[in-house]
């Protein structure tokens, strides 16, 4: 790995465990609440979380930059509180993150909160547990598969994401330069062997990553009959 | 079979040259009779998929180096790389009034676009000229990079960036009233904006690559190009 | 001071079953719901438990609102004091029994432990599975741990749906008495879903009898049961009666009913005056037109033929004998009733097993 | 021709729990697995069912090999023709009633339809349930559909884990002789899991006993309920007798058992010559020095004391009786002992009701 | 719309309607195995599935190009069998965006097979429903739920995708230019009104659809205890 790739890929990691940390507290209260309310908005409220993913990366970026644009009601707001403009840096990238893989950390745990038992969640109250410790202590241990599923989404499509990253994060070095965008450029610059080099470090850390994940996963035993 | 396929041809352009190619497209078509498909793409990804097989018969280039990169690994037919434009870099801003260098070292600057230098040529332009400045310590951090021009272009045009250096023909495009402010830096400050092209070696019967070929090199191409604020050779 | 009642007033419909009832519990003692599958006493649970909403009505427990469709008003499940065990008995599927205990336990807060962990494992002989799962257990050890789990939580109330239904005798003898003891040593008041009448008739104080949603009948054990709970098949009366006296050397006990005295086994939690319920099945009652003599049987009541009818289409008579006052039905066969020309009017001695009585 | 047997040769742990079985059951008739809570019984069924693998042993049934750890063979469950009914109902969740009842019949290929799909939902009473789902259903009512949906795919085998424990006594005591008559009409065999010594002795016609995960005795009911089954507190006998008369009149039947003949009700399905099979509780045979007269009690066998004993600690004796070689405990109080002066070796009369015998 | 863009807006419809059949071809049998096997290998093989996502997507492009291009072993094998080459022609769209929307397809569903009732199948194979029979009949209904998720987010990002479509595809007008294409390459060229046009009409319809098949989701009961 050619060394100014080093902060690029420290960068990453931070992007993708930021991002899937925001998620998880984002995702979590909202696909329970999903899949427990019985409002008829839900169906709207649903598609409209898959909805950015419909858009190309570059193109929601696109429209992220018009969103926080120093003049914006949100940029200028953002601009006045923290002093830094919400484009081109590093909060800004992990908003256009968490924004555009919502869906992939909403609707696995969407799904297996559904699926998990109304049985248990029943006797957790009845054991005097209420609603917020019964959904720690049951809801949460019971839908397990189902955030192993949503991490791991979530963490990869992050970490491979570059279109609305390089759109909001305008590639400053060190900044919201990720390992992505450097490895696009060194495909883009025929620079192939850098190229190949930084996917076979961002695939290998990957790859350990992702087994250990699931090696660990197996010992969760799936508890639905 | 040859004379078949001898009425279309498929071009590989960069895509800042794209509006340009609408319009050199609808005239070659209606002069020649021929029929052009058009892919468009970044000058660097064009280059991979051509080696990597691509069915285009022409490909115009954003730079000179892809070009001279194919011409060296034997993928053109020889003697067919020519410069079809010249870009002119301008740094650009929404506003209306006057605009100088100067305005580069305003402290209360927050961001300046440009294209990605590794990528574009416009972007290695960029920085030249901001090394002419002497400004490369006191940009650096404010630099925000768009992977072509046309991001670059978008971080100004949505007010994230304050300023950029853009394509000439990028303002041109614009509507009257939107065109800012802009300042262009003299040809001294960078190296020239070569954009070449070359027919690709698997289309040297391509009739109708040929034919645009020759119309490219030709003076109603060359009026159109410049209306687009590109120079020509 | 509140009033150790619970109140419903419950309307609850599903498509094709509908569930309506009115009606005071008092809290205290063990009070059994009865009736026949799909009768609606499940539904009736897990309304009190909070799991169901009521269409309309109102649940009141100690004065206290646990339920109020009028007003809005509804407390959650897990604020209302009771322990609940379900029909099926689910745990929760990701801990250990040994977690299942713990986390009811855990959350009781303030509730004064009456009696410890080891005293209910041991109780319920769960002791050996502790590090099991759930989904490992076998039918009669997962109805086991989910009685102690809900004991655990140390109820105000108990609700109990079919708690016994996958156990052998054995162990279920072995449980009742100590459930008994519980509910009267702690005063927790209990409610009994079941449709074994031999476990209703020998534990609960009262009855509350379901049949397709509506209450036939409520009250007093015995003449609920009598009234209502025995069928063709399964006849029988409940006799209340009185200790009047102990006889430590034969181990037995006087309970005085209306016809006489009746000896049991004697029981060491019952002392002299206590009430005590008899459950005297149709088919284990003998009559006998002189006092016995020379036979095991203990126990002669005295009493009169009031009716004697057949007894469906088969061999047998039902002949209602009243003890001065209480109707006791005594199935004997056609062949008896012939030999013995009973007729209305005839006096008879009733003959029980003391054995019978005590099973 | 392949004999009709189903061949068993069995191990398989589990953490804290092994079972261990040799055993060849004859594929007729019912036999029943009886054993408490804990003791392999749900895992002997899965085991046959083909839901559990043993870690050594085969499974024969009518020579055909379902399984055989040595040869590295085993019959996928679905290709075992066999009925089964698990523990605790569970049905098909997304199905309604009546596309649960109908997945397995449109499986069953060309099975002979012995008895249709109106026949069985109208003998198990869920008619009005078919267009329900299974999470509506109740306790009593998801037993009976999944013993229906068992039934409809015409077994050759019939797997019942406690398929009766959620229903209430009128219910069980309608279903039992339609399952009795099932059987004996299309010669289904049926292996039925049951706690119930009552539902045990008048339904199996033999009984495989499990304590612990090992056989502690099979074959004839009577013998091993005898030896086995009964308790301290559950104390009985059963005597095999045959039909020797039946009486129109009086619509009762004679059996000869050992010690003389007992009169019960008549039942159309028994013709002469038939064994019979009584379960006499301890509790409710009563004894006499001399034949009785005048009493409602119509059955008196002769036997003779042939031990009597401290029934526990409490006030009871038992008194085992021979009836011409036959033991029958009878439990009387150690009050009646004394009165009757019972001594070893004493002629007695062992009284029995009638109707005692026919619940 | 434009109507040069007509032809994008049906080709991307063609490719995320293939691309998601296809992947529940593939994603259905693989999801099941993954749920069912006792291998030891299976959380390497879970990690190999989400592997791709990790990848930016012009890089995952550019190593398939290298894969599917004539001269390769696939690509020459493709070439001789039909004709066409895979790279540049919508056969290498398709399978470019299987690969890369893989593990949307499978995560969901895995999870959803793990948490559906092995008593259930078991039940069905009491009924004499043979394994494949119990699959469709019990394991698939049960897992309805998952099903939705998992179509929704392959669909959408094969919509929204167009990275590894650009690199592999070669954006050839009428046969691999996508409407993702279209739509970003109206932002880079300025064309905004354009863009938004077109991105209003994508989300518009992608809405319409998602609100579709959620209303529809609600059908389905969830039978989990
Ligand atoms: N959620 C529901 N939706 C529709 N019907 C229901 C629902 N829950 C229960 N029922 C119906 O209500 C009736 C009463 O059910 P419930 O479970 O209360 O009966 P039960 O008295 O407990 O019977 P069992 O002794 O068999 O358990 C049944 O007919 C059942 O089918
Ligand atoms: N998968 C398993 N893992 C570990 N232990 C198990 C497993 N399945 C059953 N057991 C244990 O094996 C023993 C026998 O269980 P089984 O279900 O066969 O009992 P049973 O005779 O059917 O009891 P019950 O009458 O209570 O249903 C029990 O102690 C149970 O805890
Ligand atoms: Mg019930
Ligand atoms: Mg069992």
């Amino acid at each position: 790995m050619t060394l100014p790739d080093l902060p690029a890929l420290w960068l990453t990691l931070r992007l993708a465990l930021t991002t899937t940390g925001l998620l998880l507290l984002i995702g979590t209260p909202l696909a329970w609440w999903l899949a427990t309310t019985r409002t008829r908005a839900k169906p709207v409220i649903e598609a409209l979380v898959a909805l950015p993913l419909v858009l190309p990366p570059t193109v929601l970026g696109f429209y992220l930059l018009i969103a926080f644009n120093p003049d914006s009601p949100i940029g200028s707001f953002w601009l006045s509180v923290t002093g830094d403009t919400l484009t081109f840096s590093f909060a800004g990238l992990v908003i256009a993150s968490v924004i555009y893989s919502l869906p992939f950390m909403v609707q696995p745990l969407q799904t297996a909160f559904e699926t998990t038992g109304r049985s248990a969640m029943e006797l957790a109250a009845s054991l005097r547990a209420a609603p917020l410790d019964a959904f720690f202590t049951v809801a949460m241990p019971g839908a397990a598969r189902g955030f192993v599923t949503a991490i791991v989404l979530s963490f990869a499509h992050t970490l491979g994401e570059f279109g609305v990253v390089l759109m909001v994060g305008g590639n400053i070095p060190e900044r919201t330069r990720v390992i992505s965008i450097a490895i696009y450029e060194h495909v883009d610059n025929l620079a192939y062997a850098e190229a190949h080099t930084l996917s076979a470090i961002l695939l290998g850390l990957s790859f350990i990553v992702l087994l250990f994940v699931y090696a660990f996963n197996r010992r969760f035993p799936v508890h639905a009959h | 079979p040859a004379q078949a396929q001898a009425d279309e041809a498929t071009i590989a352009v960069a895509s800042n040259f794209r509006p340009v190619m609408a319009e050199l497209e609808t005239v070659f078509e209606s002069q020649t009779g021929h029929d052009l498909t058009v892919s468009v793409g970044s000058t660097g990804k064009l280059y991979t998929q051509i080696i990597h097989g691509a069915p285009y018969d022409i490909f115009l280039a954003a730079d000179e180096a892809r070009p001279k990169r194919l011409e060296a690994e034997s993928q053109i037919v020889p003697g067919t790389r020519f410069t079809y434009a010249i870009g002119q870099l301008t740094l650009w801003r929404p506003e209306g009034g006057e605009i100088s260098p100067e305005a580069l070292a305003a402290p209360d600057l927050r961001h300046v676009a440009i294209a990605n230098p590794e990528l574009a040529p416009y972007g290695a332009a960029a920085t030249e000229v901001i090394a002419g400045l002497g400004l490369t310590g006191q940009l650096e951090g404010k630099l925000v990079r768009g992977e072509n021009i046309g991001q670059a272009f978008a971080f100004v045009k949505t007010g994230n960036a304050e300023l950029g250096f853009v394509a000439l023909s990028q303002v041109l495009s614009l509507e009257d009233g939107e065109r800012g402010a802009r300042w262009d830096p003299p040809q001294t400050l960078y190296t020239p904006i070569r954009q070449d092209a070359v027919l690709l070696k698997r289309s040297a019967d391509n009739e109708a690559a040929q034919a645009f070929i020759a119309f490219l090199r030709g003076d109603d191409a060359k009026a159109i190009i410049s209306g687009y604020g590109y120079d020509t050779p | 001071m509140p009033t150790d009642t619970l109140t419903l007033d419950l309307e609850k419909r599903f498509a094709g079953f509908g569930l309506a009832l009115s009606r005071d519990l008092p809290l205290e003692g063990i009070t059994a719901i009865f009736g026949p599958s799909g009768s609606g006493k499940s539904t009736l649970l897990r309304l009190i438990a909070g799991f169901e909403r009521p269409d309309r009505g109102r649940i009141l427990g100690r004065d206290e609102v646990w339920c109020d469709t009028a007003a809005r008003r509804f407390l959650p499940p897990y604020k209302r004091p009771a322990g609940f065990v379900r029909q099926g008995a689910p745990l929760l599927p990701h801990l250990s029994v040994a977690g299942n205990l713990s986390y009811g336990e855990k959350r009781t807060g303030k509730r004064p432990a009456r009696y410890s962990l080891e005293d209910v494992t041991a109780a319920l002989d769960i002791a050996p599975l502790m590090e099991h799962r759930p989904a490992m257990l076998s039918g009669g050890e997962r109805q086991r741990v989910a009685l102690a789990q809900a004991l655990l939580t140390r109820p105000d109330i108990l609700l109990l749906d079919e708690p016994f239904s996958a156990l052998d005798r054995k162990r279920k003898l072995a449980i009742l008495p100590y459930l008994q003891r519980l509910q009267a040593q702690f005063a927790m008041p209990v409610l009994y879903v079941s449709h074994d009448i031999e476990e209703v008739a020998s534990l609960a104080d009262r009855i509350l009898i379901l049949e397709a949603g509506r209450e036939t009948a409520y009250g007093d054990v015995t003449a609920c049961l009598n009234a209502h709970a025995f069928g063709e098949d399964d006849d029988g009366a409940i006799l209340s009666g009185q200790v009047t006296a102990f006889d430590e050397r034969l181990d037995l006990m006087d309970i005085e009913v209306a016809g006489g005295v009746l000896r049991l086994p004697a029981e060491q939690s019952r002392s002299i005056g206590d009430p005590v319920r008899l459950l005297l099945r149709a088919n284990e009652v003998a009559l006998s037109l002189t006092r016995p003599d020379g036979l095991s049987i203990r126990n002669a009541l005295t009493g009169e033929v009031a009716a004697i009818r057949a007894d469906g289409d088969g061999p047998f008579m039902r002949v209602e004998v009243t003890l001065s006052g209480t109707h006791l039905p005594v199935r004997v066969t056609r062949a008896a009733a012939e030999d013995l020309s009973l007729q209305e009017g005839q006096a008879v001695y009733a003959l029980i097993k003391t054995a019978t009585l005590a099973g």
